[in-house]
């Protein structure tokens, strides 16, 4: 197995008063396809939001690549390789399908290889060549889904985090995009996803964390979490 | 809160001599802040110099006693909510023996209620407007010209220069404005003068773009109209800039201060009501000449006084002139006094009316009207009417805008 | 007839004017849904500039606008980190109120220096005139400048890579803070720009009208008319939607008494307010 | 109701207002108080609409100045004595706002404030307009109509007894408001109106309803200080500044709580008649103003009752 890119260390995080994470640690290792999986409310998106930075971590600690990140600024995170595609996609939605890619290779290091990258996502979802001029916001939910993967990938970050992929979205859809994380991943892209389907995710994944009110429940090759019995009974449903 | 109680009572014993028998207090409330900040200054200076005139001079002397003038006085921000208030407080508070004016006919009469309320006397140099002097007040008394004689001198120079002259009356929707252009939108139409435009615009107004149009497509030519200070100033601007070409520009207030100079070309030609100017030459019965004024202004001010200054003066001198005829700081005795007087300052004649229907107004004062015109080279004011007071013709057409 | 043509291009002249004065109380509006209520006080604090330097060193006003805009963008600045900033996430009514606390010390502060003295700087640039009807140069060139400020912000939001980060941050915070916007940065340089733009078209119609320190006050409600509208953050659209009120204004005038133009204006207001919340020329909320 | 302590604290209240001046005859006292008097029952009337609801309303003063025009002109033009006078003024406000609540009520946020300004503006030029009422003039009424009360002197007393009571029945208002399941409901429509309408609040009659509740006590305190004044003009009446005072009052306060908004109210009326009298501070009583404000916004944002609760939270039991 290859090195860790992002740790993550006794995370403790929530929001007010409620504290939603309690001491929680995983690992995303380079080159890998990681998947966090649970129901919901389980605290899948919460870590995400501590990781990223968009809310503040209480206690515990944010590697990434060897860097204590735990206190950096989201922006400062996205500028050092870090991208997250949000649960609900978030685009600038009264903006092109161009000027988000665009936005999504803001950072410095994204900026000098902007052509190339732009070519590249265009091989990837060819459709959103066709669409290009588009305000986001009038796009259908898959090709939004798409426009959020491709200005994350825009950034040419280390790690790409997608949280709830599946979510809202008609299964044929899903299938396209789960091909292109595969060819993704194949091309050697970190990738850190979080989903509710854990069918998919375990499909999908090298490595999974399950994790339950705000705690890891166990961790796993996919294989191996499969056949417990009690993840097959309380989340694949058999 | 109690605090702040104790506060403002240590703050009003401290400002209490302890010879108070000696002194008494003249209450107003100036526009320190506002929109109608620099003609209330101006009025305020007027106020300031006489009390330093007479204390320095010993005081007012009234039935074998002499009194130190005190002045108190409050901002009343330029709007109406708080002048009452405030003249409250001067009267049980700071225990006014005597108010003037604030600054306006808006905010004048609001205080005049007050002082109403209470019997004090106010001398009012700051509200031109009527209508307060027709609700039956006894101690309200008004030494300006009133409104309605504004523009009258405007409008018989100009029946003199040309009988056919068409005008445009476009003037700020204020109390005091109002009340002067309907006066002159009346005598205009007794002296056969055709009105053909005659309309208020918002105090709030600052391009006057649409309304110049407006006069220049009604025909006029000749203007009376304006407000207060900015607005008036800005539409002179505005009446230049857009090459209006009148023949005759009145503008209420605003010509009548030196700043208006400003203005350069825009200025040249204007005319103004003008309450008083410092080439005035009555012959004063008691207090200062004109010349001796104006020298005295100049030096503590470094600046030739505007007629705001000159009628905050007079509020001053007709009181003290008041007090000392009746021989006493009764509020009654010093009301009759008043109502007798008859007398001519540098100021003009002062004399007030005392029929109830009208008590208080202004009977005896006239205004001349002065020009903007060059005066070696350098713009100034000049009396041209009426004719016996002039100190410069009148030009007309007025020169032309280049 | 020529009356009236002449009023209409009086009110396209003036209603650009009034398109200027609105662009950065509509941009701010429009990035952070912050109404600025120093907007007038800055759009003073920029004529006041055109005095001193115009009176002062004698310098064309035109050449003030350069100092007026860099001034501008650092008060704004300033401003951000003082009464904006901390308001982030609270409710619309806190930086209401902060930003009018500003106010009100920047009106306190300008009537204790300078009183509500009247203040006129001279401009002479020839003008055209319409029959009877002149249309003064310093107007004309004032309107020229407001459109081509306009475009220069368009192309600035639509062509720059601050300017569509700084749509991207008015359309969606966290968004572009995950794309790695330092958004903070950006909304602190949004309040620059707008209060920039308050005081460059402050000092532009100092060239225009006498004013006093108070003078502010009726463009800041002619923004909010607008803004209304013409919609948020769009500066084509604050054009539109100010030259829409400036005809108005000389459309009704040469018809109804001059003074019942406020009245028309605020129903107009009010009534376009609930037929279409959020601009007539804009087709939603975020379209900066 | 009458069993909570609350109810006796207004009650305090009231009572110590109109014994507070009547004890040794001070007027100035009194004067001060009219005002105080007027920013309570302003501001506590506006909490109805901004604590509770959470609508910025900038047109408060269109009641309290209304008020004033309808009481002033039929006491004027049509020789009504005064009660009469202020019942129409009150109802006829009221009815007003039901019109202006229908059309502007649908507006939230910044727009329903921009819309409340706009009535503001739109009415002040309108009152400057119409001649029934003096255009910018205004109305004089002379003093002869304080003969009926036995002078001015008598009807300034009479006058100030009438404030202390409308000030009394605001309070009571916002008290019984807060504790009904109307108020419960303004509440729900303060967090989340959308909540609040899926959870069946009434939500567009609760909004108009509270709109024209909260002009009905204003309209008559405004008809009560312009009697008093014996004259009205529309740039007094419909002065936007008040207005904003009266939200400031209630930030100051601790918007949504009933005893905030009348102590903040009173605070407020006494810092700025000191600031604004005192020698020291007049030149820059705004300037200071504004530095105490942003101060408060910035560092105490829930208000004075805020503060006071997280000092002594046993008064959260006691206090409204």
């Amino acid at each position: 197995m290859s090195e860790a890119i992002l740790e993550v260390e006794a995370l403790e995080a929530g929001y007010g008063e409620v504290q939603v994470l309690w001491g929680l640690s995983l690992k995303a290792r380079r080159g890998a396809l990681t998947a966090i999986v649970g129901a919901n409310g389980a605290g899948k998106t919460t870590t995400l939001r501590a990781v990223a930075g968009t809310i503040l971590p209480w206690r515990g600690r944010v590697t990434f690549e060897n860097e204590d990140v735990t206190r950096l600024a989201t922006h400062e995170k996205a500028a050092r390789g870090f991208a997250l595609v949000p649960e609900g996609r978030q685009l600038f939605s009264s903006m092109s399908v161009a000027e988000n890619l665009e936005l999504g290779a803001f950072s410095k290091r994204a900026s000098h290889s902007f052509a190339t990258r732009r070519d590249q996502v265009f091989a990837l979802f060819p459709r959103l060549a066709e669409r290009q001029g588009q305000r986001a916001g009038t796009l259908s939910g898959g090709e939004q889904q798409m426009v959020a993967i491709a200005r994350g990938l825009m950034s040419d970050p280390t790690i790409l985090i997608i949280d709830e992929l599946s979510l809202g979205l008609a299964p044929v859809v899903v299938y396209q995009l789960l091909a292109t994380l595969k060819k993704l991943k194949e091309a050697g892209l970190t990738i850190l996803l979080v989903e509710q389907n854990v069918h998919l995710a375990l499909a999908l994944s090298d490595y999974a964390y399950v994790i339950a009110e705000g705690k890891l429940f166990t961790e796993g090759e996919p294989a191996k979490l499969s056949a417990m019995p009690e993840i097959r009974r309380a989340y694949l449903g058999l | 809160m109690k605090r702040l109680y104790l506060l403002a009572a240590a703050a009003a014993l401290i400002a209490t001599p302890a010879f108070a028998q000696n002194t008494i207090t003249i209450g107003f409330t100036d526009s320190v802040t506002g929109p109608l900040n620099v003609d209330s200054l101006g009025q305020t200076r007027g106020y300031e110099f006489w009390r330093d005139e007479v204390n320095a001079a010993g005081g007012i002397k009234a039935g074998g006693k002499s009194y130190k003038v005190k002045f108190v006085s409050y901002d009343d921000e330029s709007v109406g909510g708080r002048v009452q208030q405030l003249y409250t407080r001067l009267i049980n508070q700071d225990k006014a023996n005597f108010l003037f004016s604030p600054y306006s006919s808006g905010l004048t009469a609001p205080a005049a209620v007050i002082s109403e309320q209470y019997g004090k006397i106010m001398i009012d140099s700051g509200g031109a407007e009527e209508k307060p002097f027709e609700q039956g007040n006894k101690y309200l008394f008004m030494v300006i010209t009133s409104a309605t004689h504004y523009l009258s001198g405007a409008i018989e120079a100009l029946k003199e220069k040309d009988p056919h002259a068409k005008l445009a009356m476009v003037y700020s929707d204020d109390p005091f404005s109002k009340d002067v252009l309907a006066a002159a939108a009346q005598q205009a139409k007794a002296a056969g003068l055709d009105v053909v435009l005659d309309e208020s615009y918002s105090p709030s107004t600052t391009d006057f773009g649409p309304v110049v149009n407006k006069i220049i497509s009604s025909n006029a030519d000749a203007f009376l109209g304006g407000g207060h200070y900015s607005d008036g100033a800005t539409l002179a601007r505005q009446m230049h800039d857009q090459k209006a070409n009148m023949k005759w520009m009145s503008i209420l207030v605003a010509p009548a201060d030196d700043k208006f100079a400003e203005l350069g070309p825009a200025a040249l030609g204007v005319t103004v009501p003008s309450q008083w100017e410092v080439q005035v030459s009555y012959k004063p019965q008691f207090g200062p000449t004109t010349a001796q004024f104006v020298k005295a202004y100049e030096a503590k001010f470094h600046a030739p006084p505007d007629y705001h200054a000159a009628s905050g003066y007079t509020d001053g001198m007709i009181l003290q002139h008041a007090i000392e005829q009746a021989g006493s700081v009764d509020p009654e005795k010093v009301t009759a006094a008043l109502n007798a007087i008859d007398v001519t300052t540098f100021f003009g004649r002062i004399k007030f009316a005392t029929d109830p229907g009208h008590h208080g107004l202004q009977v005896g004062h006239k205004m001349v009207l002065a020009q903007w015109q060059m005066i070696n080279g350098k713009l100034g004011r000049q009396v041209v009417w009426p004719t016996e007071a002039q100190s410069a013709n009148l030009l007309y057409p007025m020169p032309a805008s280049k | 007839m020529l009356g009236f043509i002449a009023s209409i291009i009086d009110g396209v002249l003036v209603g650009l004017v009034y398109g200027l004065a609105a662009m950065g109380l509509t941009l701010i509006w429009g990035v952070m849904d912050v109404i600025n209520l120093t907007h007038g006080a800055m759009i003073v604090a920029g004529m006041m500039l055109l005095y001193l330097l115009a009176s002062a060193l004698g310098l064309s006003p035109y050449l003030i606008l350069a100092p007026s805009l860099i001034g501008g963008f650092f008060a704004g600045i300033a401003l951000y980190w003082i009464a904006i900033h901390r308001m982030t996430g609270r409710p619309p009514l806190m930086s209401l109120l902060s930003t009018f606390a500003v106010n009100l010390v920047l009106v306190g502060v300008g009537t204790a220096v300078w009183g509500t003295a009247l203040f006129n700087v001279e401009v002479s640039v020839p003008g055209f005139s319409l029959g009877r009807y002149t249309f003064p140069g310093p107007h004309i060139l004032a309107a020229v400048l407001a459109a081509v400020i306009a475009v220069g912000l368009y192309f600035f939001l639509h062509h720059t890579r601050t300017g569509k980060a700084m749509r991207a941050v008015a359309n969606n915070r966290e968004a572009s803070e995950l794309v790695g916007i330092p958004t903070t940065r950006l909304l602190a340089i949004s309040v620059g720009v707008g209060v920039a733009l308050a005081t460059v078209s402050g000092t532009l119609i100092g060239t225009l009208f006498p004013y006093t320190i108070l003078s502010g006050d009726s463009y800041e409600l002619k923004g909010f008319i607008v803004t209304v509208l013409g919609g948020f953050g769009n500066p084509i659209g604050a054009l539109v939607g100010g030259v829409a009120l400036g005809v108005l204004e000389g459309a009704v005038t040469p018809f109804v008494p001059v003074s019942w133009t406020l009245v028309i204006e605020f129903a107009l207001f009010v009534i376009v307010l609930i037929a279409f919340p959020g601009g007539i020329f804009t087709r939603r909320r975020g379209g900066l | 109701m009458v069993r909570r302590p609350f109810f006796w604290i207004i009650a305090l209240v009231i009572a110590v207002f109109a014994a507070l001046p009547a004890i040794g005859n001070n007027v100035e006292m009194r004067e001060s108080l009219v005002l105080a008097c007027v920013y309570i029952t302003l501001a506590s009337n506006l909490n109805l609409m901004l604590g509770y609801a959470g609508y910025i309303n900038f047109g408060s003063i269109v009641f309290f100045g209304l008020g004033g025009y309808i009481c002033v002109w039929l006491v004027y033009a049509h020789n009504w004595p005064l009660l009469p006078s202020l019942l129409a003024a009150g109802f006829g406000v009221s009815a007003l706002a039901l019109i202006f609540g229908l059309g502007i009520l649908r507006l939230r946020g910044h727009f329903f404030a921009l819309a409340t300004i706009g009535i503001v503006e739109g009415v002040q030029a309108f009152a400057e307009n119409f001649s029934p009422w003096g255009g910018s003039s205004g109305i004089y009424i002379s003093p002869a109509v304080f003969k009926p009360f036995g002078g001015a002197a008598e009807a300034l007393w009479v006058i100030y007894f009438a404030m202390v009571a409308v000030m009394g029945a605001s309070l009571y208002l916002s008290y019984g408001i807060k504790s009904s399941k109307f108020g419960l409901g303004l509440l729900a429509i303060g967090q989340n109106e959308d909540a609040a309408a899926i959870l069946g609040v009434p939500t567009p009659f609760y909004k108009a309803l509270v709109y024209c509740i909260s002009a009905f006590l204003p309209a008559i305190t405004g008809g009560l200080y312009f009697f008093k004044s014996a004259f009205i003009q529309p740039s007094d009446a419909f002065d936007l500044t008040l207005s904003t005072e009266a939200i400031v009052i209630c930030m100051l306060g601790g918007q949504g709580t009933v005893t905030g908004v009348a102590l903040g109210a009173f605070l407020y009326e006494e810092l700025r008649g000191y600031l604004l009298t005192s020698p020291t501070f007049a030149d820059f009583q705004l300037t200071i103003a504004g530095v105490l404000l942003l101060i408060i916004v910035l560092f105490f944002p829930s208000g004075l009752m805020g503060f006071i609760y997280s000092r002594f939270p046993r008064t959260q039991k006691v206090l409204e």
